[in-house]
């Protein structure tokens, strides 16, 4: 692999670059691999990853039916943070988080991951309450969080509207610092160079379309180029989980919704943090290059279509515009959907299935991508030694059954 | 946004009147103290989530508050039919162009409902 | 009414007999918004009629329509989304749900009412609940009043979609409210009475360039 | 401020600007003339105004390139005050309006002399696509700094910092057929339909409604196309069922044929919208469009050709040059060499020509260009140079000449010498693209279509597409097909439409276009002198190739990588170009690189247009009971309580000074502990519950017996959902046998509403039971504490005896006059009426309450001090208490939970699962705080050992914490592990601050643990 560096690029510069080398293969699939990776977003390429690096098992297969980092990854609001209420879920997070501080120096690709800081505003009583409890809950799982009060709020929002008259006006805030956002395609770019460079074969245009399965063991996939055979395989197809389990025979307790976002057109920076606001119903964070990204909420029916309702959107811009009055005469570029699966208890599955040799790693809902580096780390793990790892122990789908639901929906109330 | 037909206020109305509650057809076991761990966290959490055809229960929440059945394609959206509490769809995913058995019940049902109240 | 039936049901009165000061839903919003004034350059009007009974029916429309046309003088109406009226206009029947109808009449009326339906229906299972100080009734008038109700309303209320006769419940604003056209020039909406202010300071707000006035 | 009056490239006639109404306008800092008509790319033009931006990345001189949505270059910053600012205006849709303020967005210290070009021209080298990613790594500390100066770097116009001014509204549409788009198909069809009775909508984001007619050479029986337009247009006008809509973009198909329509109904009067008679207008309305059917006529953009230095300012694409003359009377340059793959790019050459300035040549890259119009041309004497193209435009800031070389488009290689034309002006044509965004909106992928070398829309159910948006690019044939295609919607919808007598154009042969998209050069691309593709993005030719030979190829990692089609012009002009490049880098045709998807919105639409009157107090409901202006008027603070504005406390003000929330509220709770308090409760959830099966409902619905509830008696009920978390709880009564009145939380009542209809609808339709909501037709009014009785006897007819009316009780009498139904619950533990009225009556018994209560010290209470009193007694609230991870067993309330009811209740079963059953949940319990000065954090985690390190195992949290001025200390309700087997014992609470509390857990009863002061 050639290393990205300041340096490197001059000296591409003067040869005009036309000695750069592909980032990843385009190999023809083996006949037989180690483990089987089925889905090449962000999660399946960082499992491939950690699979190639911490456990030494190289003869890995990604497969993907489109284009790597073509799904959720895409098309995701990039926030990272790690505040989370719970512990299992603040563990696994803030598992992910640590690896994002040093994402871009490991995989030698810029990821961007820029630690402006993540606010969660508060509106009522209630909400406060919730923001206390997590904030007291981060601070003793050793995650960075603290509660804002409108004036400190102010200071680093200082074009929000924090005053006293708004209808629903800001009483407090939780605050990560260490939280933020990054650069979501880059993430999926960087996971698949590192991944091919240890020897892992990204398979684009790859369509798993059943798995082999024999006396209650899975052995391969078969796909629209042929059958595949490995004794291990682990799926992180995100919205279309449930299609594959059922392909297994199974069902999982995920349903696929539509989420959606929206850019503004590239602004001077104005924003140099991400504000959420559960009561409102609206996010919003500033890239660099300058659109102003804000989140919408779920849409409340199934849908694979990468389209959401339109009021959605109507509901969510009237929120931002509630918090920041100045915008309302900037422009809407572009809004698209996402396809969020997710779990009644709004945490993932990390999970074995009835299928031995079979994972799943999906249900991530809105925390896909924060979750990216952790999830392929601990999936990794779950997959090379053939037990759940620690951390994902508590993401098993027995809980749906013993009722140990880790319900991030509670007193967190917090999504995205 | 879509545009639903409302199967007791028998006209379409906007989206923003109803909401989406879920799979439709879910059926509480009858004797639920009779179920396993795992048929209840089955009845509690796992639904289907196909791509493609599926049953959904909506509410007409803002109209006639009546709960009916939706057979939408996830995919294109569309709507298929839309029908009442107790009765069954007549497009599934094994007949995408609808039963064809039904479809002359359907209509018989259809006339049932329009005779109605004797006004 | 059969003693029966009288211990099935609470039946009760909820206006004094004795006059007592009362408060529309809009009696706040009269006096922190105000009231404009109906002017020559008005094109929307806003009316309410407050303080009128009204009488949610919920049963079976056979049973109802034969006990509401004896104690009324006239049925039900036979289709959803519509709604009958006497001959003076003043008390209205209207469909909302299978098994559910709404009942305006002029205020005091709806007591009296309560019980001679209760006697006509005997034995049968039907929810008659009052309703009247939960909700209030305006009407809107004026050449822009249909336009008024396009800013605020999905459903649509071209004649064509809305003739004469028609009612529904529907969204508006962020509320949702019934809307009704009881006769050619006028649209009646019957607002719940929590949201009242917010819908009488959106109508407002949404009519001021039609130079909206609001009359009594 | 310098003023020009001059207008150099305006010619003397022509055009439909009206040359009589003069316009002033100032653009960076210098006033300019305009007419009204015309747009503000149209008055730079006639002013001669080359540099009209600064390019994204390299900091390039950029002038404007087309004459409508699809230019990329000419974006301003509209305002000339800060809360009138609108950033990223684009000029080619900028009416001109008198007194217009603009800037360009771009450049430091200005756009002639911008310091970063510097940057652009040295540096460009080192910014291939992707080159962020490939450094900026190291030291890994100094991202956060090197991310300031890109982010300074980036970004367009700037966001107005003050509150704006004006405000937007829609308007809810419904029609028929909705026609996107006024030209000749779109014209065409509307009368089709209009004439046919049917409810049409015609839009148009042009100022004017016409489309290309306006600027056609063509005729319509025999007199110029614009003439037919403005007939046709008045007669629409005169259509009851038909609304037309000009300066009204299409933004966004949703679904079912659901289209935003933006109407700009100000922008071209002024940058804040204009009072009328007293009332400002909107500054624009969306209109919410409901459409039976829709049909696209939204024609096609030219695409224009790349090349070298394509982005020097006097680049253009053809037909822009012909909007120009035809529609504004300007011509945008003095020498002109047109570059085209077709016919149809000719007119721009003839006109010029008209214009009377000089067509240097006509580049056809065809090797036998031979229809009508070239034949025009060539009968003119103007220059072709056939099987050639412009390879490189030369100039800096203005187009200095333009090299021409023989080409083998196929083979991708420059075959001859170049000749160099001097010139100040290019435009190009390589083709057309239909407009096929709104049809790609819906989820439909287009289709390529090699005959007219472009993607064509597909159509889901119900969208049609006529003329030029679906590659019928010549008049008669686009006239014919929006007539057709209109009946043809007009026959979907059950409906049917004659056809209509259609004007007579002349049909002009026009021969076969040519495949071509970049142009070779003599250089390899990466080699060449820059050859643009995305002009806002500032992405080229050699970047799409780069991106290509890195791996990524799928047309959306090209896309993503070199950010092409990720500007405010989503790719209008380049992204076919850019895929064409693709597919010849990777060896694949076009179709197979991959479709473009695009997305809402066509053009970008204002936040506020979005919004409309959905903002500032209009926001969201503000919920108010029957006693609110009494609230108001006794200086409460109100408490957000779902959309409710509850009263939280009422300060006093004694000797000048405003009680705190504290002293209030201790206050507020030793009146009602010592005397007697009111409460406003109305906003509590009330659903009046009938019917022979009501009982068994309730049964099943709430955990507890509800079989033996007698008339006149009241009972506490808790409702889980089917996994055996508490969802809702409150008081029910039975009012007669089959009638019950339900009582739920404030915020919960709409759903325990839908909830009972849900069960009561899919589970148990047998059931013959009925809900009404009567939350706004009672107001209730709680009068709680020791004086109650003997206040509520002064004006009621209830006997009040202790043992007549008995705790959970209810009685029904007259209050104040009012006809009332009095309830003995209380939530405070202190002896309490609840009495409810019809609302419209609230105020008056309120009154009449005070006006007796004096005496007694009756004392309004809000929720804060509710919420003292109710935790004092141990009862909880639903939702601050629990959190959808709680049972009733959980919380201590067996007592509550109907083991042995004949039916399996909703939530029954799932609290004998594994987890459910577990003796370590977290329990509600309460808790002292060992130092009774101490008030706990709501929200304060709980630890066992408190000197365990980080991460440290926490056992529970604060639900809710006090001070109780009855008791003189703080206390806590809180769930803590196995809480209930853990009284007396001492937990830790170690708080941000770095101190940690010690506390004790009791029981959840503080005040009056035997319940004898509620039941005196």
């Amino acid at each position: 692999m050639q290393r990205y560096s300041g340096f490197g690029l001059a000296k591409h510069a003067l040869s005009h670059h036309e000695n750069w080398e592909r980032q990843w293969r385009n190999p023809t699939p083996k006949k037989q691999y180690d483990v089987i990776i089925v889905g090449g977003g962000g999660h399946g390429l960082a499992t491939a990853y950690y699979l190639a690096k911490e456990h030494g098992v190289k003869n890995v297969a990604v497969v993907e039916k489109g284009w790597l980092g073509g799904g959720n990854t895409a098309r995701n609001t990039t926030i990272v943070r790690s505040n989370y209420l719970w512990d299992e879920a603040a563990a696994l997070y803030e598992h992910s988080m640590k690896l994002w501080e040093g994402l871009s120096q490991d995989l030698n690709y810029n990821v961007m991951f820029s630690q402006r800081g993540v606010m969660n505003l508060a509106h009522t009583l209630q909400d406060m309450r919730d923001v206390q409890r997590r904030v007291n809950a981060n601070r003793l799982n050793g995650i960075d969080s603290v509660v804002l009060t409108p004036e400190e709020i102010q200071e680093i929002v200082p074009v929000m509207d924090c005053s006293k008259n708004a209808r629903y006006p800001i009483l407090g805030a939780s605050w990560q610092p260490r939280a933020g956002v990054a650069r979501h395609d880059a993430v999926a770019w960087g996971f698949a160079r590192a991944a091919d460079a240890l020897g892992v074969d990204i398979l684009q245009n790859t369509e798993v379309t059943g798995f082999k399965i024999r006396d209650g063991r899975v052995y391969g996939v078969h796909t629209n180029r042929g059958d595949i055979e490995a004794k291990t395989v682990g799926c992180v197809a995100a919205g279309n989980s449930g299609v594959l389990a059922k392909m297994a025979g199974f069902k999982l307790p995920l349903e696929s919704h539509p989420l959606q976002a929206l850019v503004s057109e590239p602004l001077k920076p104005v924003l140099d943090t991400v504000v959420m606001s559960n009561h409102v119903h609206g996010y919003i964070s500033q890239t660099d290059k300058g659109d102003l990204v804000i989140g919408a909420g779920i849409d409340g029916y199934n849908g694979y279509g990468q389209r959401g309702s339109y009021p959605t959107v109507e509901h969510t811009l009237q929120a931002i515009v509630e918090m920041f009055p100045i915008f309302s005469r900037v422009r809407m570029n572009r809004q698209w959907g996402g396809i969020v699966d997710t779990c009644p208890d709004a945490c993932p599955i990390l999970s074995a299935t009835p299928v031995k040799g079979l994972f799943f790693n999906c249900g991530w809902g809105t925390g896909g991508f924060k979750a990216t580096p952790g999830s392929g780390n601990v999936f990794a793990w779950t997959l090379a030694k053939n037990q759940a790892h620690p951390l994902a122990a508590p993401f098993s789908i027995d809980r749906f059954h013993t009722g140990a639901l880790v319900d991030e929906h509670g007193a967190a109330g917090v999504a995205h | 946004m879509f545009l639903i037909y409302c199967p007791y206020c028998e006209e379409h109305r906007e989206e923003e009147e109803f909401h989406p509650k879920g799979q439709a057809h879910i059926a509480r076991p009858a004797d639920p103290e009779a179920c396993s761990d795992e048929e209840w966290g089955d009845y509690l959490f796992f639904r289907d989530n196909p791509r493609g055809i599926h049953h959904e229960l909506w509410v007409h929440a803002v109209g006639c508050r009546k709960f009916f059945n939706i057979t939408r394609n996830t995919v294109s959206y569309e709507i298929l039919e839309t029908y009442r509490m107790g009765e069954q769809p007549r497009f599934t995913a094994e007949y995408p162009e609808g039963k064809p058995a039904e479809k002359k019940s359907a209509a018989a049902k259809e006339v049932a409902q329009q005779e109605g109240v004797k006004a | 009414m059969s003693e029966q039936t009288a211990t099935w049901y609470n039946l009760y009165d909820a206006r004094p007999q004795v006059e007592v000061p009362a408060e529309s839903p809009l009696a706040w919003s009269y006096h922190h918004s105000g009231r404009p004034a109906v002017g020559e350059k008005s094109r929307v009007v806003l009316r309410e009629r407050d303080m009128a009974g009204h009488l949610i029916l919920r049963g079976g429309a056979i049973v109802l329509d034969e006990a509401v046309r004896q104690v009324l003088g006239f049925g039900l109406p036979g289709r959803p989304n519509t709604l009958t009226r006497d001959e003076s206009g003043e008390r209205s029947v209207q469909w909302l749900s299978p098994d559910e109808w709404l009942v305006i009449v002029p205020g005091g009326e709806e007591f009296a009412l309560e019980k001679r339906l209760r006697e006509a229906l005997g034995d049968a299972h039907t929810a008659i609940v009052n309703v009247s100080g939960g909700q209030t009734l305006i009407e809107l008038s004026g050449e822009k009043a249909r336009e008024l109700l396009m800013k605020s309303t999905p459903y649509d209320v071209h004649p064509e979609a809305f003739p004469v006769g028609k009612g529904v419940t529907t969204v508006f604003a962020k509320a949702n409210l019934i809307l009704r056209r009881p006769t050619e020039e006028r649209w009646e909406l019957v607002l719940r009475r929590s949201f009242a202010d917010y819908l009488y300071r959106w109508i407002l707000d949404a009519g001021a360039e039609y130079a909206i006035g609001v009359e009594g | 401020m310098s003023q020009s009056l001059k207008q150099p490239n305006r010619l003397k006639e022509g055009g439909r600007i009206d040359r009589a109404r003069r316009l002033s306008f100032t653009y960076n800092g210098k006033t300019y003339q305009g007419h009204a008509g015309d747009t503000l790319a149209s008055a730079l033009l006639a002013n001669g105004v080359d540099v009209v931006n600064r390019s994204f990345k390299y900091s390039r001189p950029r002038g404007i390139v087309a004459a409508g949505a699809e230019e990329p270059n000419a974006l301003v910053q509209l305002g000339s005050n800060e809360a009138a600012q609108v950033p990223n205006v684009r000029a080619t849709q900028q009416a001109l309006f008198d007194g217009l303020v603009a800037r360009s967005t771009n450049g430091w210290p200005n756009v002639q002399r911008d310091a970063m070009s510097l940057v652009g021209k040295l540096g460009g080298r080192f910014m291939p696509p992707g080159f962020y990613y490939k450094t900026f790594m190291a030291p890994a500390s100094m991202w956060m700094t090197y991310e300031k100066f890109i982010r300074k770097g980036a970004g367009l116009g700037r966001s107005p910092m003050e509150r704006d001014p004006d405000s937007y509204d829609h308007l809810n549409q419904h029609c028929d057929l909705l026609v996107i788009g006024a030209g000749p198909a779109g014209l065409a069809a509307a009368l089709t339909a209009a004439r046919a009775g049917a409810r049409v909508i015609l839009c148009d984001e042009q100022e004017e409604l016409g489309g290309s007619l306006l600027d056609s050479r063509e005729l319509l029986d025999d007199r110029p196309a614009a003439q037919w337009a403005e007939q046709a247009v008045a007669e629409l006008a005169e259509c009851a069922n038909v609304t037309l809509l000009p300066r009204t973009t299409a933004n966004g198909y949703h679904d079912h044929h659901f289209v935003t329509l933006h109407e700009r109904r100000t922008e071209h009067l002024g940058e804040t919208a204009p009072t009328v008679d007293g009332v400002r207008s909107t500054r624009s309305r969306m209109h919410r469009v409901r459409a039976g059917q829709v049909l696209l006529a939204t024609g096609a953009h030219e695409r224009p050709l790349v090349y070298a230095g394509n982005d020097v300012p006097g680049n253009l694409v053809a037909g822009a040059v012909s909007t120009y003359i035809r529609r504004y009377g300007v011509v945008p340059g003095n020498r002109l060499v047109l570059s085209v793959s077709n016919d149809h790019a000719y007119r721009a050459a003839l006109d010029w020509d008209e214009a009377g300035r000089e067509v240097v040549a006509i580049v056809d890259a065809r090797r036998h260009p031979d229809g009508e119009l070239v034949e025009q041309a060539r009968a003119r004497g103007i220059r072709i140079i056939e099987g050639s193209a412009v390879i490189e435009a030369k100039g800096d800031k203005r187009v200095s000449g333009a090299r021409v070389a023989t080409i083998d488009a196929e083979a991708f290689t420059v075959t001859g010498q170049a000749e160099t034309l001097a010139c100040d002006t290019i435009a190009s044509s390589g083709g057309y693209s239909p407009v096929i965004h709104l049809a790609s909106h819906t989820g439909a992928r287009p289709t390529w279509n090699e005959e007219i070398l472009g993607f064509v829309p597909s159509l889901v159910k119900g969208v049609h597409a006529a003329g030029s948006a679906r590659g019928v690019h010549d008049l008669a044939g686009g006239l014919a097909d929006g007539m057709a295609k209109a009946r043809e919607a007009l026959t979907a919808l059950g409906r049917s439409a004659d056809a209509i007598e259609l004007p007579r154009a002349d049909v002009i042969r026009e021969g076969q276009a040519c495949a071509l998209y970049q142009v070779p050069h003599e250089k390899p691309t990466l080699r060449a002198p820059k050859q643009f593709v995305d002009l806002q993005n500032d992405v080229t030719a050699a970047a799409i190739e780069l991106a290509t030979r890195e791996g990524f190829e799928s047309i959306e990692h090209v896309k993503r990588y070199t950010a092409m089609g990720f500007g405010t012009d989503q790719g209008k002009l380049g992204n076919i170009n850019g895929m064409a490049i693709a597919a010849r880098c990777l060896g694949k045709s076009i179709p197979e690189v991959g479709t473009t998807v695009f997305r809402p919105n066509y053009t970008p639409v204002t936040f506020g247009a979005i919004v409309g009157r959905h903002c500032r107090d209009l926001f969201d409901p503000e919920r108010y009971t029957a006693l609110h202006q009494w609230h108001v008027e006794h200086g409460a603070e109100f408490e957000d309580v779902g959309q409710w504005k509850r009263p939280w406390y009422f300060p006093r003000t004694v000797d000048g000074k405003k009680e705190s929330m504290d002293e209030a509220v201790a206050r507020e709770c030793l009146a009602v502990r010592e005397k007697v308090g009111i409460l406003d409760a109305s906003t509590l959830g009330k659903i009046d519950i009938q019917g022979p099966d009501a009982r068994e409902f309730l049964g099943r619905i709430y955990t507890n017996k509800w079989a033996k509830l007698a008339p006149g008696r009241a009972r506490y009920g808790l409702m889980c959902k089917d996994d055996g978390m508490l969802m809702d709880d409150g008081t029910t009564s039975c009012l007669a046998e089959n009638h019950f009145l339900m009582t739920t939380t404030t915020g919960g009542a709409a759903g325990v509403m839908e909830w009972l209809e849900l069960w009561h609808q899919t589970e148990w339709p047998e059931l013959d039971v009925t809900f009404t909501s009567v939350t706004d037709q009672w107001a209730t009014m709680t009068v709680t504490g020791p004086e109650a009785r003997k206040l509520l006897g002064e004006i009621t007819d209830i006997d009040l005896d202790r043992d007549a009316f008995k705790f959970m009780d209810w009685r029904e009498g007259k209050v104040a006059d009012v006809p009332a139904r009095v309830f003995r619950i209380s939530f405070t533990g202190e002896l309490a009426y609840e009495i409810n009225v019809q609302a419209n009556y609230a105020m008056h018994v309120w009154k009449t309450l005070f006006e007796h209560g004096e005496k007694y010290g009756l004392t309004p209470y809000g929720t804060e001090t509710m919420h003292v009193l109710r935790a004092e007694k141990g009862f909880i609230i639903a939702g601050q208490d629990t959190d959808g991870s709680v049972t009733p067993e959980d919380l201590g309330m067996q007592w509550a939970i109907g083991y042995d009811k004949p039916n399996s209740w909703v939530g029954k079963r799932a609290l004998s699962r594994p987890d459910t059953r577990r003796t370590d949940r977290k329990q509600l319990v309460g808790l002292r705080p060992k130092d009774p000065s101490v008030v706990l954090e709501e929200g304060a985690q709980i630890v066992f050992d408190p000197d365990h390190a980080i991460p440290m195992p926490m056992v529970g949290h604060v639900t809710s914490s006090y001070y109780s001025p009855t008791l003189k200390s703080g206390f806590a309700l809180a769930v803590v592990k196995g809480g209930h087997q853990r009284m007396g014992e001492t937990v830790y609470l170690p708080m941000v601050d770095g101190k940690t509390h010690a506390a004790e857990i009791v029981g959840t009863i503080f005040v009056d643990p035997k319940g004898e002061r509620q039941n005196v």
